[in-house]
């Protein structure tokens, strides 16, 4: 045993946490107990062993109690074991002499019973004191930082990431699923709450982010495949077919007005397809890259048919009039395949953003069933002056008796759709409430209508949000708080003949009402990616409950996850307005840019290495490393770990059939130790 | 397929059309059904209300017959049993109290009630386990050109929407729709019939069907078509009155599954059609002999 | 004491996933049985069958591993690796006349801090009823039969001053910890 | 100066080990010459008394193999200590319970049952069962009784060295004796055999692929074998990387798996467990069905994974079973 060769000096600490642990376990108690086991010299309960004093309590008695090991009992070690270890190396001993004891978030904060709590920690205290009898002193491994980054989604919050890297002097490669960057935020016609035009704001940016030099921009792709580690990431990049040659197209969009459509005819996306566009299209005027792209799925040039792999095949029935129109440039390449390109990666920063809810999931609303019934994004493009109508708001069902087009003149703008809801998403949307208000006023400024809002509460906590609100309260515009019933055309009054009916529970009012309207907007709430949860695996992170991506901690890792080097910004970890997707996407772009100028980063030692000697050369643990770390040495007959590429999960030790295997940190002794000292207290 | 019937009260009474409709079109799919042996009251309308052990234990006593019988899945066709039998077994596990009665009571009768049968409606049964598609191939008589107006009432989705939306169901909607009917729009699918106010508190009930009858009529449907047979029997019964309190809101209302029948060949007599108080007009494209048949069975 | 027993649980928790849903329960103070004592490593691949036997027979009534789901893993497969392990240990287990309740796999994302605490009330509810393992009990039970002896021989050794060879008993849950020899 | 003295007994045993010291062959001559066998119950007459007469500590060694499972076994193992300054746990039963430790999955009463009166093979229509005492012409002789645990040697007195196998191999027999009678002794505790696992010298090692995954387990008697391909690659449960080497992969050289007799190494606390871990990391399917379809080829895990461990292993013995 350890003990024998060497003289164990333990220090032991337990931590109040303020009230936080103190209140359900007897610290002083905890200490006394341990003072009581072997190899223990010193045993404290201190109120906040994180603190300065606290840290260097440890450092001055490793020096006067000639310490060789220090265990803490306080939070969890995901959260403070590197600060310990950092104390511990600060006393003069190697850091990896240190333990932790985790007696808050896996006892004082679950327990209730004062007496159960305290043996409880008593018992893991026991095992850390001799689990720490065996650590050994370790070296801890750096990993060099590759200086280029990948960002992932083109929306503002990766547009933003993407530039403040660029700025910073790093190549970035900014990869978008769409044919242009610009994202959600492209599409709305004004910001809340000081009404910027969202293009005006957005396009220099993005014209910016395609004229960089240190940012390669990649529209129209996906990534494909991650692999690696921190610094050190290898991805592969799939580059779908636009059918256009990038280098070549200018962006003068001849083609398109060439096209052998001599109208645009097909269901515009960028419009939510209130709008219609040509198979050769740009799919907005200020898009990003101002290329355009082929829709083999109408284009006349291809087959109804695919080819057995799903691709487009080329029929050459067109007369190809676009490929006249743009001449010598040669741009237009129908015979483009899809493409992979490998690139190389230190740091990752995924913003692939939100979708929004799907209103036809709530039936009750008539999404779908009554042409009238509007989404939120629907109507964005309604009043934007480069939309579908120029930003005229016209009904989508009924004319005036004239013929022209009707406009409304009221309209219902229902909150809350598929959020706070157990049936659909639980969750607040967080940005429904100010949209909602920003969509009543420039509806109202359109058409002078009058505007209800349904809502269930107003949630305007921003800098000059609550101010909208009340603006908007001057203006005229109608608040209704209630959760609204149904959207129907069932008419009961004259009055409500050829209107839709929004029948509410006005609560405080305290009576049924039936609003009728000639418009009804949804304000549908955010949703993860419907791909979120592919998004994930690729990138090894992990989603929440709801589905949106899991920061490493809540606070005081926000913009981390559990993948070092990979950072997350804006709504894909959950829903935020503007401001707070920018705060975030510059965040996570410092992230990247500590790890990338620091160089390197330090990585736990926790690796495993084979007991050469005692190695049989079995092989059986070879297959088993998702790393191929272990490779067979043919001429020694043995299994050899290669360091750099072990990862530490551990799983060959726990398999090695002679026992042959130690992973460090974790090995079996340490572990045994600990689970005979769990169970040594009952 | 083989299912356990579990006709209810009101199927053997009231809302017999129902089921001298429902079987034969069952059978003429290929669906077995086989009467529950011995049953006895679902535990609906007051009972629930005034104690929900005791109604548990009535409605428990039906699935514990069943289960002893080793049935796989109960059809319940009547809304008000489908929804108790259901319910039952959401209380049993959600409150003990209410599963110790269970418990107590089938004991005293050498029953146990240990797992949920599946109890099914026949709209979820047509749609999940037959399929619109076969459904289509039988129809030898569509009801082309008939304007009807889907009408599920309050109990079949609610609160449990296992098989359909709760809002905006469909299911009926697709069948008829297979029979080669036309659906009318209609918003008030799920509305409230007026239940059982049509007679405790007439001028609330009646109004409730009242509004439903003449929605339909507005949107130009010649029959409701229904699922329950409380719905059926309030929307069929109080035409004079409604007339005298409102205005005349004459439409016929029948079992969807009738419609089925009429359109599988099977006569009006043969479905019962006759019961109905406002008669249904002959289809067109029923033959001659049935067209009679259907206009004399109206009369 | 007169303590009413309760189930000791050992449980082996991935760095990834399941120990920081246990993190997270404690964040939303979620509260559960407190007789859990929770071991943290990097992978549930790690787990070793050893420390789950081991853990029996230092007197645990219970063994839960908590691992990431599948498809999850941090180490892309390390939880298979663990759940093909599980599906013959708990063969093993019930052909040693071990209950099937006292060893659970469960997979417990990050985001699941409500499955911990759903997971360990059940099992603790399930231990209840099941009743104590008390392998070290038992060992001690079945070792009666030879203690009788040793003890007399040990008896007789006091008296018969001079013998030094007391026959100490190697306690036979702790493995012999013999050095290398080669030859 | 005198002879070392030397004992050799056997216990719960099958005799092989018996068979060993005779396999020493020439050898044995050079071993008699130097050492004074002062108990051999197979091959010399010596009484209980005569022993028991002898100073303590007056032998030098006892070879003992078999496992403990009688009070007259577990009494010799007592006074054999007593007697002895080296007690050597030889062979597997001994050292890991061996064979007759696989009785643990059973309580006593089952092996009595069926060795008196279910077996097959057993004419007892009177259901006799050996009694611990009976009458005999005014004398009460009396037999030893049979404990309800088998056990291995040091789970009942302290052992200084284990010689594995089942049976040891002579020359490895002759390693310790040579060890002990130049006083050339390893560590108190040892298992004299390398530790490092059969694989090492394995006839076969080089044959078995770097990416061996299983989609299947046979038994011996369900497949026809290459005789040079490595057992496991085969689908054939092979306990070799599990097991200590030093038998020169006797089994494996004659056709058959390595079936654990051994023991673990120094490093792994029980075999069986580690074996299981070993082969089901590498089961090739991953969803539950799948990965029990390919375990169903290892139809009794405690009789593979166990062979000679179970005494010794982590569980000792069914854990529900009497021992009243």
């Amino acid at each position: 045993m350890q003990s024998t060769k060497e003289n164990i000096r333990i220090g032991f600490y337990v931590c109040h946490c303020g009230h936080n642990i103190a209140a359900m376990v007897d610290c002083a108690d905890v200490a006394k107990y341990v003072k009581g086991l072997p190899n223990v010299v010193l045993s404290r309960d201190y109120k906040y062993m994180c603190s300065d004093p606290g840290q260097e309590l440890i450092q001055k008695d490793i020096r006067e109690y000639k310490l060789n090991r220090v265990v803490v009992a306080s939070c969890s070690p995901l959260l403070h074991e590197h600060t310990f270890r950092s104390a511990t190396a600060a006393g003069g001993l190697n850091p990896y002499y240190f333990h932790m004891v985790n007696i808050r978030e896996h006892d004082s904060w679950v327990h209730t019973d004062r007496g159960e709590a305290t043996v409880k920690a008593k018992a893991l205290a026991h095992a850390a004191i001799d689990r720490v009898a065996f650590h050994k002193a370790l070296e801890t491994k750096t990993v060099k930082i590759n200086p280029d980054a990948l960002v992932v989604g083109g929306g503002i919050a990766g547009i933003h990431a993407a530039m403040t890297l660029a700025n910073a002097g790093k190549k970035v490669y900014l990869v978008e699923r769409e044919p242009s960057i610009g994202g959600h935020m492209a599409k709305f016609d004004k910001t809340f709450p000081t009404l910027d035009c969202a293009a005006c704001i957005l396009t220099p940016k993005m014209s910016e982010v395609g004229a960089h030099p240190n940012i390669t921009l990649w529209s129209y792709s996906e990534v494909a495949q991650v692999d690696g580690y921190v610094g050190n990431y290898k991805v592969r990049v799939k580059r779908k077919p636009r059918y256009i040659s990038e280098e070549r197209c200018i962006g003068c969009m001849d083609c398109i007005s060439a096209c052998v459509f001599k109208e645009p005819k097909f269901e515009d996306e960028f419009n939510e397809g209130l709008g219609k566009r040509k198979p050769v299209y740009i799919p907005f005027p200020q898009a990003t890259p101002q290329i355009v792209v082929i829709d083999p799925n109408v284009c006349l040039n291809f087959k109804r048919t695919k080819g057995p792999d799903g691709t487009p095949i080329v029929s050459d029935r067109c007369k190809k009039t676009c490929v006249e129109a743009c001449g010598d440039k040669n741009a237009i390449d129908f015979t483009q395949k899809e493409e992979i390109k490998e690139i190389e990666v230190g740091t990752i920063i995924v913003a692939t953003g939100f979708k929004t809810f799907d209103s036809k999931r709530v039936p009750a609303y008539g999404y779908g069933i009554y042409k009238n019934v509007y989404t939120a994004l629907e109507i964005e493009r309604l009043v934007n002056a480069s939309g579908p109508t120029g930003g005229e708001v016209i009904l989508r069902e009924g004319k005036n008796p004239d013929g022209s087009p009707k406009h409304p003149k009221s309209i219902g703008i229902i909150h809350c759709v598929g959020s706070r809801d157990k049936k659909t998403n639980v969750w607040c949307s967080r940005v429904c409430c100010m949209y909602s208000m920003k969509l009543a006023h420039l509806l109202k400024e359109h058409t002078g209508a009058e505007v209800y809002n349904f809502y269930i509460d107003i949630r305007a906590p921003g800098k000059g949000y609550e101010e909208f609100y009340n603006k908007l309260l001057d203006e005229g515009v109608h608040f209704i708080r209630g959760r609204v019933g149904e959207v129907t055309d069932w008419a009961m009054t004259p009055e409500e003949e050829g209107k839709l009916v929004i029948r509410v529970e006005d609560t405080l009012a305290g009576y049924v009402r039936r609003i009728p309207v000639d418009m009804v907007v949804l304000s549908s709430g955010l949703e993860p990616q419907a791909d979120a949860q592919d998004v994930r695996r690729l990138f090894n992170m992990s989603c929440g409950t709801e589905g949106f991506f899991l920061e490493r901690h809540p606070k005081l890792a926000p913009v981390n996850t559990f993948t070092d080097g990979i950072f997350i910004a804006g709504a894909c970890q959950g829903p935020r307005d503007i401001p707070d997707t920018v705060a975030q996407a510059g965040a996570a772009a410092a992230e990247a840019l500590v790890l990338i100028d620091k160089g390197f980063v330090e990585q736990e030692p926790n690796t495993a290495f084979i007991l050469d000697e005692e190695c049989s050369g079995c092989k059986s643990c070879i297959p088993l490393c998702p790393y191929s770390a272990i490779l067979y040495d043919e001429t020694r007959k043995k299994a050899h770990i290669n360091e750099a590429l072990c990862k530490g999960c551990g799983t060959c030790v726990a398999a090695c059939p002679s026992g042959s295997i130690v992973q460090n940190l974790f090995e079996d002794e340490q572990i045994f130790s600990e689970i005979q000292g769990v169970l040594a207290y009952d | 397929m083989k299912y356990s019937y579990y006709p209810g009260c009101s199927l053997k009474g009231q809302g017999r059309a129902y089921e001298e409709s429902l079987l034969p079109v069952m059978r003429h799919l290929g669906i077995e059904l086989e009467e529950l042996p011995d049953w006895n009251c679902c535990g609906a309308t007051a009972y629930m209300a005034v104690d929900e052990g005791k109604a548990c234990v009535a409605a428990s006593r039906n699935l514990a017959i069943a289960e002893k019988a080793g049935l796989q899945q109960v059809l319940a066709p009547c809304s008000a049993c489908y929804l108790v039998l259901n319910k039952t077994q959401h209380l049993i596990h959600d409150y003990p109290q209410i599963k110790s009665a269970v418990d107590r009571a089938m004991t005293s009768v050498n029953l146990k009630y240990s797992t949920d049968i599946p109890v099914r409606h026949p709209l979820d049964v047509l749609i999940s386990d037959v399929g619109v598609d076969a459904i289509k191939q039988k129809v030898t008589h569509p009801l082309k050109g008939l304007k009807v107006a889907p009408y599920y009432g309050c109990q079949i989705v609610r609160p449990y929407a296992t098989f359909d939306d709760q809002f905006n169901p469909t299911s009926m909607d697709r069948i008829l729709e297979a029979l080669g009917a036309t659906m009318v729009q209609f918003p008030l699918k799920t509305k409230c019939c007026g239940g059982s106010l049509t007679g405790t508190l007439p001028e609330a009930g009646l109004r409730l069907s009242y509004i439903i009858l003449k929605e339909a009529i507005k949107r130009g449907a010649d029959v409701i078509a229904t699922v329950c047979p409380l719905c059926l029997f309030n929307l069929d019964s109080f035409h004079g009155k409604i007339a005298a309190k409102w205005e005349s809101a004459r439409i016929p209302t029948v079992y969807f599954t009738q419609l089925m029948g009429l359109a599988f060949g099977m006569t009006a007599k043969q479905m019962g059609l006759q019961r109905g108080l406002v008669p249904m007009k002959p289809l067109a494209s029923a033959p001659a002999c049935c067209a009679a048949r259907t206009a004399a069975a109206a009369t | 004491m007169t303590k009413e027993w309760r189930p000791r649980i050992v449980a082996f928790f991935c760095n990834w996933c399941t120990y920081t849903a246990a993190d997270l329960a404690g964040v939303s103070r979620m509260k559960y049985a407190s007789n859990v004592r929770v071991i943290r490593l990097m992978c549930s691949g790690r787990v070793d069958p050893q420390f789950v036997l081991d853990a029996l027979t230092r007197g645990a009534d219970g063994v839960l591993i908590g691992g990431c789901h599948p498809g999850d893993c941090h180490y892309a497969e390390g939880n298979y690796k663990m759940l093909r392990r599980f599906q013959l240990l708990k063969r093993l287990l019930r052909d040693m006349g071990i209950e099937e309740e006292r060893v659970r796999l469960e997979w417990i994302s990050a985001a699941e801090g409500d499955k911990v605490k759903a997971v360990i009330n059940e099992m603790t509810d399930q231990l209840l009823k099941v009743g104590p393992l008390g392998l070290p009990q038992r060992f001690e039970e079945w070792d009666k039969e030879v203690t009788r002896l040793e003890e007399e021989i040990r008896g007789g050794d006091a008296a018969g001053a001079g013998c030094a060879c007391a026959a100490k008993l190697q306690k036979p849950a702790a493995a012999s910890k013999s050095e290398v020899a080669h030859v | 100066m005198s002879k070392p003295k030397v004992a050799f007994y056997w216990c719960a045993s099958c005799g092989g080990c018996e068979e060993t010291i005779v396999d020493l062959a020439e050898d044995i001559l050079g071993i008699v010459e130097k050492v004074d066998i002062v108990l051999w119950p197979v091959a010399m007459d010596f009484k209980y008394k005569d022993i028991e007469a002898m100073p303590d500590k007056s032998i030098a060694a006892t070879l003992l193999n078999g496992a403990i499972r009688t009070t007259e076994q577990e009494e010799m193992a007592h006074m054999l200590r007593r007697k002895s300054q080296y007690l050597i746990a030889y062979g597997a039963c001994a050292h890991l319970g061996g064979i007759p430790g696989l009785s643990n999955q059973f309580s006593r009463e089952h092996m009595l049952k069926f060795n008196y009166e279910d077996a097959p093979s057993m004419a007892n229509p009177k259901k006799t069962r050996p009694q611990l005492k009976f009458a005999d012409g005014g004398r009460e002789p009396t037999l030893p009784e049979l404990h309800h645990v088998v056990r291995t040697l040091d789970q009942v007195v302290e052992v200084d060295y284990y010689v594995p196998g089942c049976p040891p191999t002579p020359k490895l027999t002759n390693v310790a004796v040579t060890a002990l009678l130049e006083n050339r002794l390893p560590p108190k505790g040892s298992v004299i055999a390398p530790d490092i696992a059969l694989c090492d010298e394995c006839p076969r090692k080089a044959s078995k692929p770097v990416n061996t995954s299983f989609t299947e387990f046979k038994r011996p008697h369900q497949k026809l074998m290459d005789p040079n391909l490595c057992l496991l690659a085969q689908g054939i449960v092979c306990m070799g990387p599990s097991t200590r080497s030093g038998c020169e992969a006797a089994c494996i050289r004659g056709g058959m798996p390595c079936t654990g007799c051994f023991g673990p190494t120094s490093r792994v606390r029980d075999q069986g467990l580690k074996i299981l871990s070993s082969l089901c990391s590498n089961v090739a399917p991953k969803e539950n069905g799948e990965i029990d379809k390919v375990l169903e080829g290892i139809p009794d895990p405690v009789g593979t994974f166990y062979r000679y461990g179970l005494a010794k292993s982590l569980m000792r013995r069914k854990v529900n079973l009497p021992v009243k």
